[in-house]
């Protein structure tokens, strides 16, 4: 019987510091054995337990594609015993990986579809995973146009940036990268991401939207969607609990009777109008 | 099925011989207090208890449990599945609505995807031996308002019913005829059967206690902004009693301990009842207070447990409310529901 | 008593129709027999639901110090002149009251904003006691005339008398009358005959060996699952994040490792030197039975013998904790 | 304060079963070297005397 409370054996290859507050970092974990990389196959939009020894574990999305072989990419934010324990670590630091956990974005639901793709602040991780899914090589061909907004509070709190320079080199997707409020050296879009949508004004004809951020953005963001036409069946997020086992069974996670870490995190607002709020 | 007759006086003398081929898990006073506990050399088990006051899920998913021991080495941190094999075990005289429990915790713990080694693994290794409530021991209990019976063997291997000068003992799976051997060789005839099926009616009437468990559900669902929400709570201290003596809650912690370069991590039972369950680094709970932790131990129960299993997550063994400090009655809260 | 409770419902009628308590907590009648349970009314009409009877176990103060700090809470964030005042209500005994009298000295809430109705006590009924005096046999059915209970169990009827089965802090009671009140239901309580020997069994454990007394402690705290009822019933455990549930650093580990539970319990029982009021809801809640009093009523003890102090019996004296005397206690300074 | 919270910690630990010799209090000045090095010494010596501590002591 596969133990699934036992991590993987990693190593931290690389840490990039995303954002200038250095409280979020990205960091590439390499499988110790190489057999397990085969084990854990995930789809973006998962996520997994990242396990730090004497610490605890922590449930992160997973950053990377698995178009990306060789690592697994996680962006964390520096808060509770865990990730703080994470942002102390050195590249060549044995660590513990538990996963893939959770359902995923909806890939087969968003082929042959324009993908509209929503993300505020740090919740870009999985987001930045599907762009760079449905981009890589014959992959993009699957898909319709893309349509990205990613917003911030400012400049510095950008994440990904060497990616967004790239993306907006590219013809085939269309990115709209916005700020709160900009500085002196900041040239692009300033805007609410609400406000931007609406300027953006994505048609709803064959389309989904993906969004993930702070509550307060979906909650503005939402409406304007609904405005332009999209039906709660193609808005797509993913949602945030407070979890430990990852796997349905320690019982903290559920809103209503679904499990976020299980059922989840993805839902679309249809299924989560079923669902009794709790979070 | 196989069925025997015993003595009465026999009982001992069996779980003493199967004490010396398995870990016998046994009702024992200790103190004020009985307890369901693994027979230690010497220990009398105490079988004209009513029900212990902790349920025997405890054997199966304990307070605390190891699941990963690591070492820090030169190389970086070691580790390895900190599981200790289990061993046969047997446990003796569990009530009809403990033994059930089993079967409501196996939908969880043993899922198509997800399979916990943890508790499957010890708890393919037990044999219940249930011992049926002839008389139904508290006026608190409600099992058969939640698909239970006093004399059920659901989730038992071997069912033990008093028939007043006799014990018939009946062996309802494989696990539990492996246990035949020890119970002598007098087997049960159609007049100890007819005894029990009075016995079983009998046993049923007994039960005063009865809520609609079954119909609250849509009722629930329908519900869940209800005022009602807003009082019941008041009382509630907060404390896990409820959910720690209960035998079908499930929710568990997970904490790393460390001393020197040895560590491990533990899963440790939580309860939702308490406010940190459920509250996210960043200082937001989504069950902010104690009007929707105990809205969420409804539901669970009489919810979302049927909605995913189909199984209602209460065996109505009365234990969390004869032992709720403030009385706080999950049957009047559930009858009070089904009002709405 | 059935006079008291009439005086109790009419008094608490007329203070909700008065306005001048916006919320009462009180005890009405359990869902089982011979319980009563913690309550709250909000209008005259339910005041009629309010029992004052020997089977009143826990210390209500807790109630009061939630309600006021929840209500604390919610004003935080509205202007100081939209503030709203709120005034609990509370049926308080003597332990009651001194624990009311602990939080006014540890400024938890103002004396204004608690209305006291006081009411005489001799004694509330152990459950666990009357559990192990019917030799654990279910009660379904029982009442109490006048010093006497008669129950029905399973078993047949059983007469126990009251006395047998009070819980040990109400016989050996010093303070069974309100220490401050707003409002007096009934007479005062006669003094509880066992109050003399308040520190007997202290001194009798002091006598045993140090070995004999740490095998009663390990053995005591092995029976805790670690529900946290004690800490949770208990008046005095306010903090808002207890140091169990801190983090960062982690203080004691959560699983059932004995020396844990051990120091959970250790820390949570110091922390409660000269503010345990000896009310007993924390033995009375606890599910196992553990003797949590033979170790609080030690310090109490301690704490009396040592600067003279009983915890919430003066609303004049500072906590023994927070202040000194030049000539306290030093004899146990070491001297090389 | 100080000295009543020492007071009842020192009487309370004792009372539980923790050895009196393990809780020892004292003041010390950071002028009184000599005194220091008497304090440490006594102290060493009782502990000696009873060994290694083992109560309340976390083995995993």
């Amino acid at each position: 019987m596969q133990n699934p409370y036992i991590p993987y054996p990693v190593e931290v290859v690389k840490i990039v510091t995303e954002v200038d507050t250095k409280d979020i970092k990205t960091f590439r974990l390499a499988f110790v054995n190489k057999e397990d990389e085969e084990k854990f196959k995930y789809i973006p939009g998962q996520f997994a337990e990242l396990s730090i020894f004497g610490k605890g574990e922590s449930p992160i999305g997973i950053a990377s594609s698995p178009t990306q072989p060789g690592y697994v990419e996680f962006t964390v934010q520096k808060a509770g015993v865990v990730t703080s324990a994470l942002h102390e670590m050195e590249v060549g630091t044995r660590m513990g990986l538990r996963g893939p956990l959770g359902n995923s974005w909806p890939i087969e639901f968003l082929e042959g579809k324009n993908v509209v793709i929503v993300g505020g602040g740090f919740a870009f991780t999985t987001l930045r995973s599907l762009i760079n899914y449905m981009i890589f090589g014959d992959n993009r061909k699957r898909f319709g146009k893309i349509t990205v907004v990613y917003g911030a509070r400012n400049p510095g709190l950008l994440i990904y940036k060497d990616e967004l320079e790239a993306w907006s080199k590219r013809d085939d997707i269309d990115l709209n990268v916005t700020v709160d409020k900009g500085d002196a050296a900041w040239k692009g879009r300033e805007g609410f991401v609400p406000t931007v949508c609406k300027e953006v004004g994505p048609s709803p004809e064959n389309a989904v939207t993906v969004i993930c951020g702070p509550p307060i953005m979906i909650r503005f963001t939402l409406p304007v969607f609904f405005e332009l036409g999209f039906s709660k069946e193609t808005i797509i997020t993913s949602l945030e609990m407070r979890m430990k086992c990852g796997i349905g069974k320690c019982g903290r996670c559920n809103v209503g009777s679904k499990y976020v870490c299980k059922d989840g995190p993805v839902f679309t607002f249809a299924e989560l109008d079923k669902l009794t709020r709790d979070f | 099925m196989e069925k025997r007759l015993i003595k009465k006086d026999a009982l001992t003398g069996i779980i003493g011989k199967i004490a010396q081929e398995a870990v016998v898990f046994a009702p024992v006073k200790v103190e004020d207090n009985v307890l369901f506990k693994a027979l230690e050399k010497g220990e009398e088990p105490f079988l004209t208890y009513a029900n212990s006051k902790n349920a025997p899920k405890n054997h199966f998913f304990p307070r605390s449990e190891v699941m990963l021991r690591y070492t820090r080495t030169a190389k970086g941190v070691e580790f390895a599945g900190g599981q200790k094999e289990a061993e046969a075990t047997v446990l003796f005289g569990v009530r009809p609505c403990d033994a059930r429990s089993f079967v409501l915790l196996d939908l969880l713990f043993d899922q198509e995807k997800y399979k916990d080694p943890y508790y499957i693994d010890k708890r393919q290794k037990a044999t219940i031996v249930a011992l049926a409530c002839v008389h139904p021991p508290y006026a608190t209990c409600f099992c058969t308002s939640v698909d239970g019976h006093p004399l059920s063997a659901d989730g038992a291997d071997v069912l033990l019913t008093d028939l007043g000068e006799e014990f018939l003992a009946e062996f309802v799976t494989p696990k539990g005829e492996k246990l035949l051997k020890y119970f002598g060789d007098v087997k049960a005839d159609a007049a100890a059967e007819a005894k029990k099926e009075a016995v079983a009616e009998q046993a049923a009437k007994e039960i005063k206690s009865h809520i609609p468990a079954r119909e609250v559900k849509p009722i629930m669902d329908a519900n869940f902004d209800s005022p009602f929400w807003n009082t019941i709570h008041q009382k509630c201290i907060a404390c896990g009693t409820c959910t720690y003596l209960c035998p079908t809650c499930h929710c568990f912690d997970i904490t790393d301990e460390m001393k020197r370069d040895d560590g491990r991590r533990l899963r440790n039972w939580d309860s939702c009842m308490y406010p940190m369950f459920t509250k996210e680094t960043s200082g937001h709970n989504p069950r902010p207070t104690q009007r929707e932790r105990w809205r969420q131990r409804a539901m669970h129960k009489f919810s979302y447990y049927p909605e995913n299993f189909n199984a209602i997550a209460c065996v109505g063994c009365g234990r969390c409310v004869m032992y709720c400090p403030v009385n706080l009655d999950i049957r009047k809260i559930v009858t009070d529901i089904s009002k709405l | 008593m059935e006079n008291i409770e009439k005086k109790l419902r009419e008094e608490a009628k007329r203070l909700l129709e008065e306005k001048r308590v916006d919320a009462l907590v009180g005890f009405e009648a359990g869902t089982l027999p011979l319980t009563a349970t913690p309550c709250f009314i909000t209008s005259p009409e339910e005041a009629d639901r309010l029992v004052w009877n020997a089977f009143c176990s826990q210390n209500l103060a807790k109630y009061v110090h939630d309600l006021i700090s929840q209500h604390h809470n919610s004003q935080k964030r509205v202007k100081p002149e939209d503030r709203k005042k709120k005034v609990v209500g509370v049926v308080a005994r003597g332990c009651t009251t001194r624990s009311i009298v602990l939080h006014l000295q540890e400024r938890q809430y103002g004396r204004d904003e608690v209305t006291i109705i006081g009411v005489p006590c001799e004694g509330y009924v152990d459950r666990k006691a009357l559990t192990a005096a019917l030799d654990g046999a279910d009660i379904r059915e029982g009442s109490l005339t006048g010093d006497r209970l008669d129950i029905l169990t399973a078993e047949g009827k059983k007469e126990i008398p009251l006395q047998d089965v009070l819980a040990d802090n109400c016989r050996t009671c010093r303070f069974n009358n309100p220490i401050i009140h707003d409002v007096m239901i009934g007479e005062p309580a006669p003094a509880m005959p066992g109050a003399v020997q308040e520190y007997a069994e202290v001194e009798e454990f002091e006598k045993l060996s140090t070995e004999e007394r740490w095998r009663y402690f390990t053995k005591e705290m092995s029976k805790c699952i670690r529900c946290y009822a004690c800490r949770q019933a208990c008046p005095s455990c306010y903090c808002p994040t207890c140091f169990v549930e801190q983090t960062q650093p982690q203080w004691v580990g959560l699983g059932e490792d004995a020396t844990d539970t051990q120091v959970f319990q250790l820390m949570r029982l110091f922390h409660m030197v000269g503010r345990c009021v000896d009310c007993g809801s924390c033995v009375s809640v606890c599910p196992m039975g553990v003797d949590l009093r033979k170790f609080l009523k030690k310090l109490d003890k301690d704490v009396f013998d040592f600067f003279g102090n009983r915890a919430g019996v003066s609303l004049d004296d500072p906590p023994p904790l927070s202040t000194f005397k030049e000539d306290d206690k030093e004899d146990f300074i070491y001297n090389p | 304060m100080a000295r009543r919270k020492f007071a009842t910690l020192k009487s309370f630990l004792d009372y539980i079963g923790i050895e009196g010799d393990r809780t020892i209090f004292t003041w010390v000045s950071a002028s009184e070297g000599e005194r220091f090095a008497n304090v440490i010494k006594g102290v060493t010596a009782k502990v000696q005397a009873l060994g290694p501590a083992t109560k309340l002591v976390k083995e995993l």
